[in-house]
């Protein structure tokens, strides 16, 4: 992964290599569109060596194309970004190992944000995977990034508990019931974080990350809609359709796939530098995606220029 | 047996430290019942929550229900979170007395119910709950037969041109013509799957056509029951073309039953022999793309169908005809052309009215509901959604 | 008794298997017939398996085309049973795990089955692009509908999406091509998906109905009486 | 050892690659061990799983495992040509069971529950104004329902796509021809991702060309 420590000279030639490879990209595909107003059509195998550099190519030498957050996206980074210093918010781990790959990302991204702005983070999963998924925020962001924040004070993590939507059927009225004590045993009215909590009514956030069951639909049923409180989501992309009708009303905003996470991580970038040498795994996961489809979308015109330029001929006989 | 504790309620600011017992109202009315419609082996417990279970500030932690089976001891079978009022007992003899009681915890105290009756799980002959969907399959089967029998008696009936089924037999005759092999791929599920039963009925129909011409076929399968099944398919067909001598058992292969391993010897097939045609029909997964492509860089003409809604894109991407779902099933029936199979079709259009029909209704009745909302409307509405939900 | 006790059979099971579901004392029916039939498939795949060495053998003996490879097979196979069967490779006994860590059994899956079974899944990125690039052509009003929805959804999967409609003003956001991509997965693309899935289950009742009463005998001997 | 694995793997892995050039010597050898393995490797887990698991290890917890047996039994009675017809009496209990099972199945899921997902209120009260949250979604809904219900006119049998009910059928396929393209393009992506996860095995698992 690229960062601040990578030598200048391997820089340089990951820079090289970059332009080499898009360049190659760019211009294997503009000789193929003039080729296709010739009408000559191209073999498989070229469409497959495309393939092949423009996924290999930017996992060689990675490549980063910028995001513009979407609507949607842009909703949670600017209600994070627009709470005041000490707000409470509540990142909910509901996802498991398998999940990761795709919303890890985007609870790293959070986590960094509202630990930069100087909110107060409340930890918990519905999942009980979840609590694995944490500690490797707390290894990659918290500890490395943001070593002068107090567990107990900073932040928070209450861990899991069984009983899914039963879960925030209570805490939507009594966080204390649920979770007598944190993760490490301290009870909860010695928390500095609960201070003036006492329900989820009390948040001024709470974002689930997941999509699975029980996950972001239970939130918005049991605690988001009933306790008006906002509720932001990030999930897997297979699920993100589904979710859509609960935007903007339920859902203040909604994170989908490495998408997503990839524009949030983007956002995150422009607006501080200290994030500038941060790893941004989503960002570098769509470089091949993106380089693919647009590959793909190419391939795409070219046939139908082909067709086109085909039926005109045809036409002219 | 039990003996219920009898608390008095305090106020619940009333707060103190955990070192002095938190006094807890118990949970009341516990009522035990018979799960309706199942096989005699659950029973259903309600209760009334403790009034110390307050949404706020409530003292109650947990639910925890106790069961005495016969009389016997009282033990404990699950624990239940703060707000429950209700527990489904399962897995229970319908031959045993089952009696219950609740018991509320509070940090350091605990209220017991009074225990419920003691009662044993009824069987039921008749599950009531699928009443509707037992009406709505008996008229759809009902018309399908009705349309089968109407065609016997030789009432002519009109089915419109289906054209991935049209083009089986010019596919046939082109293999023919050029002299190379017919590949059927069955899907890659076993006979437990429909898909592979369409696929297999499909092939009678096809291996038919093929034993008159006198093709090559060649079929190779990922499960051993398909290999058997269309062994005995494609001899029956060679043996109504009066051609037994023809079969042959090399014709279907059994090549594994990994996916990806079947696919890669299948695509090993499709570029060493070259078919002319090619059938992909039946349940596919990923591979229907990577099958379906390969078979057209050999230039084969590929009629394909599934009745599995994601790979239907890839097929109409890559194939020549693509049956569409329904069309898959239908397909045996039409290929035959006998008026009794093509009678069971005209029994299906009328299932597609009834859906059309309800699907009209509720979202017409639905909408004035939302908008106006009269009792009747709602009254109605609320029926066509019942006929149309299945609980179990 | 050829063909006559077939269709008895098939008749009488298929009617019990729909009736059960109605009556609750049988409803265990069907889980069942799921372990009959895994109890069948064993069986058979002593015809399978056995099928599978007789082409090869075959193949080996003829010196058919390629018949080297077949050695390559015959050997897997039985060298897989051999691990598997009898719990060659295996740290432990005969009644050890059959995946117990290490064991060649284990270790064949992890090192050959997995990069194996995933590089042929993966081929699906090629063949993904070159269907595309062949099919999405506008050469009449259906494909030409297959290729815009196909397009605009590429579209909103990448950046440009973005750029492209970025000026469309808010009170029209839907209109920009990442909501537009949304709207389609959520509306056409969901009526369309429910009219197939309606229609797969009348194709399935109709069919089912046409092998339990009997019309439907291909696989038992064509139309022969 | 280790080491080996690591090899073996990337030469498989290769090996199914080079097809995409053209079929070759080396895809040829993969597939040979593909198959050959993988066969063994299902025989041996249905053996235990359901042989072995079945008869030895719950054995006589289900006295009519012995029936399916038995089925087993006269289906290899194929191997016996005389008597070899008796196989196609386990092969109707399967056809008449798998008929049976899924025609319910198939009804209560695939009609009775779509059905009743469609419907719904066209529109209600309950949407906000604005174009995207109450225009939308109202316009949203109403494809869905002529969508579902043209796309069903599409599949009828008796009658000709001719005249109106012509036009409503091609609407029908038009919504269908949608359906298709979207879920083709939203696919793209997870395709990609397994090959992005192969080069990434290739490039620095096996490699270790990544930093």
């Amino acid at each position: 992964m690229m960062n601040a420590f990578t030598p200048p000279l391997a820089l340089a030639l990951v820079d090289i290599g970059r332009i080499i490879s898009l360049t190659l990209i760019a211009a294997g595909l503009l000789w193929l569109f003039i080729r296709a107003i010739k009408l000559k059509e191209v073999e498989r195998r070229v469409i497959f060596l495309f393939i092949f550099i423009s996924v290999a190519a930017p996992i060689l030498f990675p490549t980063v194309f910028k995001e513009k957050a979407t609507p949607v996206v842009k909703a949670v980074f600017d209600k994070i970004e627009s709470l005041p210093p000490g707000s409470k918010v509540l990142l909910s781990y509901d996802f498991d190992p398998a999940m990761a790959p795709e919303v890890q990302p985007m609870a790293d991204a959070f986590s960094r944000h509202c630990l930069v702005k100087g909110h107060k983070i409340i930890y918990m999963c519905l999942f009980a995977t979840g609590q694995g998924q944490f500690t490797r925020t707390m290894e990659n962001v918290i500890r490395p990034e943001f070593p002068e924040k107090i567990d107990g004070v900073d932040y928070v993590n209450i861990g899991y508990k069984a009983g899914n939507e039963g879960v925030l059927n209570v805490i939507i009225s009594d966080f204390k019931k649920m979770f007598p004590t944190d993760v490490n045993a301290v009870p909860y009215d010695s928390i500095e974080v609960f201070k003036g909590i006492r329900s989820c009514k009390d948040l001024d956030l709470i974002i689930s990350i997941g999509g699975g069951r029980p996950g972001i639909k239970e939130w918005v049923l049991f605690v988001g809609d009933p306790g008006d409180v906002p509720i932001a989501t990030g999930v897997a992309a297979v699920v993100a359709p589904q979710l859509y009708p609960y935007y903007p009303k339920q859902l203040l905003g909604l994170l989908g796939g490495v998408k997503g996470a990839a524009e949030y991580e983007s956002e995150l970038v422009a607006h501080y530098s200290r994030f500038k040498d941060s790893p941004t795994p989503a960002l570098l996961m769509m470089g091949p995606q993106t380089l693919a489809h647009i590959v793909i979308m190419a391939f795409i015109i070219i046939g139908n220029v082909l067709f086109i330029q085909g039926r005109r001929k045809e036409g002219k006989r | 047996m039990v003996v219920p504790a009898r608390a008095v309620p305090e106020p619940a600011d009333s707060l103190k430290a955990d070192s002095v017992e938190i006094i807890i109202a118990p949970p009341t009315s516990p009522v035990v019942s018979d799960f309706k419609y199942d096989d005699g082996n659950s029973l259903i417990l309600t209760w009334v929550p403790s009034i110390d279970d307050l949404p706020v500030g409530g003292k109650v932690l947990s639910y925890h229900i106790f069961r005495s089976d016969n009389g016997g001891e009282a033990k404990k079978i699950a624990e239940l979170i703060p707000g429950a009022n209700y527990y489904k007992d399962e897995d229970l003899y319908s031959d045993t007395n089952y009696a219950y009681h609740v018991v509320a915890l509070s940090s350091n105290s605990r209220a017991a119910s009074f225990q419920t009756a003691s009662i044993r799980p009824q069987r039921e002959w008749v599950n009531l709950n699928l009443k509707y969907l037992f009406f709505i399959a008996l008229i759809i089967a009902a018309s399908v037969i009705y349309f089968i029998e109407t065609a016997k008696r030789g009432k002519k009936l009109f089915v419109r041109k289906i054209a991935g089924l049209e083009a089986v037999d010019e596919a046939i005759g082109r293999a023919t013509e050029m002299g190379r092999t017919i590949l059927f791929i069955p899907g890659i599920h076993d006979m437990d799957d429909v898909q592979t039963l369409a696929a297999i009925t499909i092939l009678g129909r096809v291996s038919r056509v093929v034993a008159d011409y006198d093709t090559k076929i060649r079929m190779p399968v990922a499960r051993s029951l398909v290999m058997t099944a269309a062994r005995e398919t494609i001899k029956a067909s060679y043996m109504s073309a009066g051609r037994p001598d023809a079969y042959n058992d090399d014709m279907v292969n059994y090549v594994t039953d990994e996916q990806f391993g079947y696919v890669a010897a299948v695509d090993g097939i499709m570029v060493r022999e070259k078919p002319a045609t090619i059938f992909l029909l039946g349940a596919f997964f990923a591979e229907s793309l990577i099958l379906a492509e390969t078979g057209n860089s050999v230039g084969a003409i590929q009629i394909a169908g599934t009745a599995r809604p994601a790979q239907l894109p890839f097929f109409i991407a890559a194939c020549d005809f693509t049956l569409i779902g329904e069309e898959l099933f239908a397909a045996s029936a039409y290929l035959s052309g006998e008026p009794k199979q093509l009678g069971s079709l005209k029994g299906q259009d009328v299932g597609k009215g009834i859906a059309m029909l309800a699907i009209l209704l509720g979202v017409l009745l639905s909408t004035i509901a939302a908008v106006g909302d009269t009792e009747t409307i709602t009254d109605i509405l609320n029926f066509i959604t019942r006929v149309f939900t299945v609980t179990n | 008794m050829k063909r006559g006790v077939p269709l008895i059979i098939t008749f009488v099971v298929g009617t019990v298997l729909i009736f059960s579901v109605f009556i609750p004392p049988m409803e265990n029916l069907g889980e069942n017939f799921t372990l009959f039939f895994d109890i069948i498939a064993v069986f058979a795949f002593f015809l399978g398996g056995g099928n599978l060495l007789r082409v090869h053998l075959t193949k080996l003996t003829r010196r058919k085309r390629d018949w080297e490879y077949s050695i390559v097979t015959i050997v897997g196979f039985f060298f897989m049973l051999a691990c598997g069967l009898f719990k060659i490779g295996n740290p432990g006994d005969i009644s050890a795990s059959l995946t117990a860590e290490g064991s060649w059994f284990q270790t064949i899956y992890d090192n050959v089955f997995v990069p194996l079974g995933s590089t042929m899944y993966a081929l699906l990125a090629f063949f993904v692009a070159s269907a595309s690039y062949r099919a999405f052509r506008a050469k009449n009003r259906e494909a030409t509908i297959l290729l815009i929805a196909a397009f605009i959804i590429l579209l909103g999967r990448t950046p440009l999406g973005t750029f492209v409609t970025g000026w469309i003003p808010d009170s029209f956001s839907v209109l920009q091509i990442p909501n537009l991509a949304i709207w389609i997965m959520n509306s056409p693309n969901l009526a369309g998906q429910r009219a197939i899935m309606i229609g797969i289950g009348l194709g399935v009742v109709s069919m089912s109905l046409r092998l339990i009463l009997g019309i439907e005998r291909t696989y038992l001997g064509g139309e022969d009486k | 050892m280790e080491h080996f694995a690591l090899w073996l793997a990337a030469f498989l892995t290769l090996g199914i690659i080079s097809f995409l050039y053209k079929d070759n010597a080396w895809y040829k050898l993969t597939e040979a061990i593909f198959v050959g393995l993988s066969a063994g490797y299902w025989f041996v887990t249905l053996f235990w799983d359901n042989f072995y698991g079945k008869f030895w290890i719950g054995k006589g917890e289900h006295a009519y495992l012995y029936v399916g047996a038995f089925l087993g039994l006269l289906m290899l009675l194929r191997l016996i040509p005389k008597i070899g017809w008796i196989s196609r009496w386990p092969l109707s209990f399967i056809v008449g069971a798998t008929s049976g099972l899924w025609l319910i199945n198939y009804f209560s899921s695939n009609i009775m529950k779509q059905v009743q997902a469609t419907i719904f209120p066209l529109f209600s009260s309950q949407y906000g104004a604005g174009f995207d949250a109450g225009a939308a979604t109202v316009i949203g809904n109403l494809v869905i329902f002529l969508g579902t219900f043209t796309g069903l006119v599409y599949f009828f049998f008796s009658k000709e796509h001719k005249g109106a009910f012509g036009y409503t059928a091609k609407v029908g396929i038009w919504v269908i021809m949608i359906t298709f393209g979207a879920s083709f393009g939203y696919t793209v992506m997870s395709r990609m991702s397994l090959f992005i996860g192969r080069i990434d095995f290739l490039l620095s698992d096996w490699l270790g060309m990544i930093l």
